[in-house]
């Protein structure tokens, strides 16, 4: 049944958090991106959402609420409109614990999911990205070689979020006994960051999205038991890991882009110049409303992904057309946004020339969120 | 609860379109080379499909609403052939839409189930509707309204039995004096002045019309309200509330269209071994696959405006701006994917022998009528910068 | 040395042929797309302008005027912003003739080419274009086999430009000799219409450029003395041949361009709505603008891979960015028309729906004319 | 005759600057990271580099023109960094352009060693020059003129030794009264107000100038024009020449770093194997190929317009609506450009350990300085409807 109404319970989700993100997150956000770090405390805080404890099983401590992408993907959309980078710091123990939860065998639930029921912030990391100009998600240099009950994995990783305080990694890599490539051959691990042969690399220092915590990581020849393998003996659900990461960078693309949005139609209207409100002008004027069209359909379509995940459909086609029509939309949006402030668009004294950073750094970082 | 997933009723009701749709491509081709004449009223197989209306019935509490699925329903049947779609009597007309959207309850009881043309632009008025010279008189004497002026571009203009048509009261009340009416080809003095020629949807007729004072009951008046509101809203917003149904529902007919194209690029290209599964990034695609998932994003993007629009105003909510979003991105949509598609058929893609071309030529018009792009991003923008008319021209 | 000015004799020749636009192409051109017909007497009378001749050797009774692929783009733009269809029918012996002046052996020139020398139309055929949904040009299905002294060609084509009436066909089709493939397998052979194994199939049916006469060809094993393989024992230069026919091919969409906007132009300050010209609207101005700045780019990059083809340099490159650039821009620029005439872009009454549809065929069209 | 070639003596001053702008290139990072401070005036090596001027001489009849080849030049060193080759003393800034376009010979000889920059925005206009609010008075006691105002945005505001500054002579004659004077660092009165934080050209600095009663010898009006002509053309005309010159210029600096970009893009892909070779259509390509095909079209379509812009002006040609139109365009395609190297790289592209992502920064105000490409288009538009500043607003 084709709906576009929110359950009353979602829209109560939404309103705090859009509260959250306009009193918390983006004042926060330009100094957070100054510094390069996160703001004192800004884990801990959101941590109190219990964002992430909410939809886990009851029986590993959580609140036992359904698993609802959609609901997640409302949630990123408003913290990603106070702040991208905030948004993925504050997503980044979910996109771990709902891969447990998703794909993990009840054993692995049971070891890995009550940290994240506590009082205190807990993190994961997911470690996919790989050091190549032609990185693909489907086809990872790592590789996880099965020896007796261990695995051994070898492989490079980046920007894994996280990756300098999470106690556990998720490593992705590709079974050297799976027959066939792509999604068949893709495995998941769970990796103690202290595992002998891993080494956290250093921080990444990246265009956009500076205060968010991410590093490299080599892994060499590092063995972990058989039960680390997410799923055990079934291994993951590959294309649902991937589409899960697409439609939440989605969410969080639309929450940024409607962001660069609210905050120019404003300043066009206070900004004058040949005699009238810049807005005035149907130039500036059509590229407003283009802003409008463009984050309705962005949402549109995360909303259509995450209503596929919740249906418990493959949604690798959903996710990744919503993937790709927000990062594209999500960058010629900010840099819109940018040209409608003019000279004010390309000074640090307005947040537009961030979100234009922050908006090209997101939208090439596949697979480092979770709905 | 959001939800995109149909209910098998929803589905069976498609599954339906579907295959009535591919009953009338058997004839687009040869509707497209005799744009002279009108296709069939009936089709030979028409025994075999009784109709989508007899497939609906009720909607359960787990199906779409009739108004959102009505937007599917209707690509769908431009999925077939726009054209033969719009040769059907019976509610398949713009000037229906705007029945359904203003008319009183026994107005749509009485003319539902005519064909109806949606007469507005004029020879000097463009996409400005607030122009209309076209004037509407009342007849004390007679209790009749007496219609003077011309339109152009009235779609399905020959073929319809009547036509919902924009005239003045008082030209100097502005837009608060424009109402609209129904008046049936019967009425005295309605004039079908000519069928033009086009780039596209060749056999769905579009129409020149000249009023020499006709004559029609004064219960012809679309709504009833005949009075002229104060200010320069009321009256027009009335008349532009058609616009709320029709804007998403033309944006639906183009992207029936594109999805077609789309469907048969993909059988083309698949067929000749071109992998276009989803899931790989930019350096596992080809770039044929690259391009051709940018479409169908684009595709599934715009259909989600229409879709939002009309189950806005299923759901009793004001969806003025979303109709025009639907509009703009639609019409925009379905010329970038159908170019698009072109790119990847190459000369295949150009040549009369597959329907990809008319496809192309036909969703043209979606981005004009019913108020083109530009007038589009002005109401857009009015509506997000909170300005009217006069400060945003 | 950098320079966009033309010599005073490519001025001559441009003005020349931009009268001969405006009074001869211009208004025939509907009723030649509605009738699917060139106009009567037009072949022979753009003949009689020796656009071909000119630049023929005096050996062979041509003009024996060098080889000038810049003036032909000059050429090629006037006469395609007339109308393309008409442009590429009356460049259609140039295409064939050029590859012979160009690739030829002395033999083959001096028997194929004295008949583009006379006063009357002569035409010759450039099959290259293959019957598939992914054809590209430098992979063929059409195959060439050695036979003895002989070549056996098989294969099937398409649009052949004056495929119905030309004496001799040129075919390109891949050498199963040949080591590798791409260019170094390419090689094209003198094909007489009248050979035996040679079937002319229909007209081809258009969207746009509907009065150009083009027509599908079948090659059942067509035997054809080694004499007639083009370039004898070296082949052809399959490089330089593609380059000639793409950079002729952006000339002509860059006229195609010109001619939307010199008629976008009028129209819209003519037109009036809400109270004034539709050209004093941003949003019209504007994509006026974009046209008159895309036009100008456009003919640049035709330019550049014409001048580097007059330089004898492999032209690859430059061809290929001024072929794509201009078929996409001749796409946008004539949907753009389109909409700025609204209503009256989409009736037959003007030229602009014309010009979409020639836009939209013309740039699919890789490989049917040449400089 | 048209040609695209370069002689041996350009190629060998290209060459020159191609070797100069590595060096640069080795202290991009750290003029990025430490925008507080400005480049040093000489790099160690510079002993090794004459400076293009140097190896430049004197152009033969088989050379490019000095201008044209200027255009090339400014390229190919912000292809090295922008802001080092900003840093340069000696005709390196924008207000030396405007020199060099509207300056008296005597003038031109006696500053155009000066590092000059361009003072035109002011806090209220944005891009609307004839709003211009600075006042320029004659003080016949003195022979001097004072100069009372503020403006913002000017590039190498800093490190300039002097600015060609915008200033009316009467605010009622508009557009006429606008004059160009030539201000050094030393008068009286010129006070260096602070520099911006940017997005991108960090080190190249951006300063807010504030004039009060500045005072500076009659001498200093550019060009020597005190009148101020009939209508409202000539004067600000005279003045908007400048634009002539430093419009295709700061394309032509933004194209140099849009190479740069890709240049990387292709090092880098065809390091991983991807095949980037020419020639092949749409189904002999990858995704990769296709995308990076499109946007080195896009260079060199850009760049053409940038020396069809620089050609005219160097052959005495009215080049107004060129030098908007490679503006307009470069403006565009630098960031279509950097944002699509990005898309091609993936993560490798944000990251700081390279350029690119520095390139896609500094280029963003390719499109706004110097006037934006809105105002750019409203030129163009103006240009080709044969309209005034009252008929296209």
């Amino acid at each position: 049944m084709i709906s576009f109404g929110p359950t009353e319970e979602q829209e109560l989700i939404r309103n705090t958090l859009r509260d959250f993100a306009a009193q918390v997150v983006r004042p926060a956000a330009r100094a957070a991106d100054e510094a390069s770090e996160l703001p004192d405390g800004f884990l801990q805080q959101t941590w109190e959402l219990g964002l992430t404890a909410t939809q886990l099983p009851a029986a590993v401590g959580g609140g036992g609420e359904a698993r609802s992408p959609l609901t997640n993907a409302l949630v990123l959309e408003e913290l990603a409109c106070g702040d991208a980078a905030l948004a993925l710091a504050a997503a980044a123990p979910s996109a771990f614990a709902f891969a447990i939860a998703d794909h993990g065998t009840p054993e692995q639930q049971k070891r890995l999911l009550p940290r994240f029921c506590g009082d205190r912030f807990a993190s994961g990391a997911l470690a996919w990205i790989e050091p190549s100009p032609v990185f693909d998600p489907l086809t990872l240099g790592s590789v996880a070689e099965a020896k007796g009950d261990k695995f051994v994995l070898t492989g490079r990783k980046r920007f894994v979020v996280m990756g300098d305080r999470a106690e556990d990694l998720l490593v992705l890599a590709r079974n050297a006994q799976a027959t066939g490539g792509g999604f068949a051959a893709l495995d998941a691990f769970i990796v103690p960051r202290g595992a002998a042969g891993v080494t956290i690399g250093e921080r990444e220092k990246l265009l956009g999205m500076k205060s968010l915590p991410a590093v490299s990581l080599t892994l060499d020849r590092v063995e972990v038991p058989a039960a680390n393998r997410l799923g055990g003996e079934r291994g993951i659900d590959a294309r649902r890991l991937l589409a899960a990461s697409r439609a939440a960078s989605a969410a969080l693309l639309t929450g940024l882009a409607r962001g660069v949005m609210e905050y120019a139609i404003p300043y066009a209207k206070d900004r004058h110049a040949f005699g009238e409100a810049i807005a005035q002008k149907q130039a500036i004027a059509f590229q407003l409303a283009d802003m409008r069209i463009e984050t309705d359909a962005m949402r549109w379509l995360a909303w259509r992904a995450a209503s596929a995940l919740e249906h418990g459909r493959d949604a690798t086609r959903e996710a990744a057309q919503a993937f790709g029509y927000a990062a594209e939309q999500a960058v010629k949006l900010s840099d819109a946004g940018v040209q409608v402030l003019g000279g004010h668009g390309f000074i640090r004294e307005h947040p537009v020339e961030m979100w234009y950073r922050h908006a090209r750094t997101l939208s090439v970082l596949d697979t480092v969120a979770a709905l | 609860m959001i939800d995109f997933d149909f209910s098998e009723r929803d589905q069976r009701v498609l599954d339906y379109v579907r295959a009535e749709a591919l009953v009338a491509r058997k004839y687009a081709r040869q509707c497209d080379e005799n744009e002279q004449d009108f296709p069939p009223d009936e089709l030979p197989e028409a025994k075999d499909y009784p109709g989508v209306f007899a497939v609906m019935g009720k909607p359960g509490p787990e199906d779409s609403g009739t108004v959102t699925l009505g937007m599917l329903i209707a690509a769908g049947q431009t999925w077939g052939d726009y054209s033969v779609r719009m040769r059907r009597g019976g509610g398949g007309g713009l000037g229906n839409a705007a029945l359904s959207a203003s008319g009183t309850p026994e107005q749509k009881a009485r003319w539902g189930g005519l064909l109806l043309a949606m007469a507005i632009t004029e020879p000097g008025c463009g996409s400005d509707p607030s122009l209309v010279q076209t004037t509407a008189r009342l007849d004390e004497a007679t209790n009749e309204w007496v219609i003077n002026g011309e339109k152009i571009f009235v779609t399905t203009g020959c073929r319809a039995q009547g036509a919902v048509v924009w005239a003045t009261l008082d030209r100097s009340a502005g837009r608060a004096g424009i109402k609209s009416f129904l008046i049936p080809k019967t009425a005295p003095g309605f004039i079908v002045a000519h069928k033009e020629k086009k780039l596209g949807i060749r056999a769905d007729d579009t129409a020149a019309y000249v009023f020499e004072n006709c004559r029609i009951p004064r219960d012809h008046l679309l709504g009833g309200r005949e009075a002229i509101p104060k200010g320069d809203s009321g009256g027009f917003r009335d008349v532009m509330k058609t616009f709320n149904m029709t804007r998403p529902a033309t944006a639906a007919f183009g992207l029936g269209m594109s999805q077609a194209a789309l469907d048969f690029t993909r059988e083309q290209l698949e067929g000749a071994g071109v992998d276009l599964a989803y899931g790989a990034g930019i350096h596992g695609k080809s770039a044929a696959a690259d391009r051709f998932h940018r479409l169908e994003a684009l595709q599934e993007a715009a259909l989600l405006t229409v879709l939002n629009a009309s189950w806005l105003s299923e759901n009793g909510k004001h969806n003025n701006l979303e109709a025009s979003i639907s509009k703009a991105k639609g019409g925009s949509a379905v010329r970038e994917i159908t170019q698009g598609c072109i790119d990847l058929l190459g000369p295949l893609g150009v040549s009369r022998e597959h329907l990809v071309e008319k496809w192309f030529r036909d969703v043209r018009i979606t981005d004009i009528y019913e108020g083109t792009g530009q007038i589009q991003r002005l109401i857009i923008a009015r509506a997000i910068l909170d300005y009217d008319r006069t400060q945003l021209k």
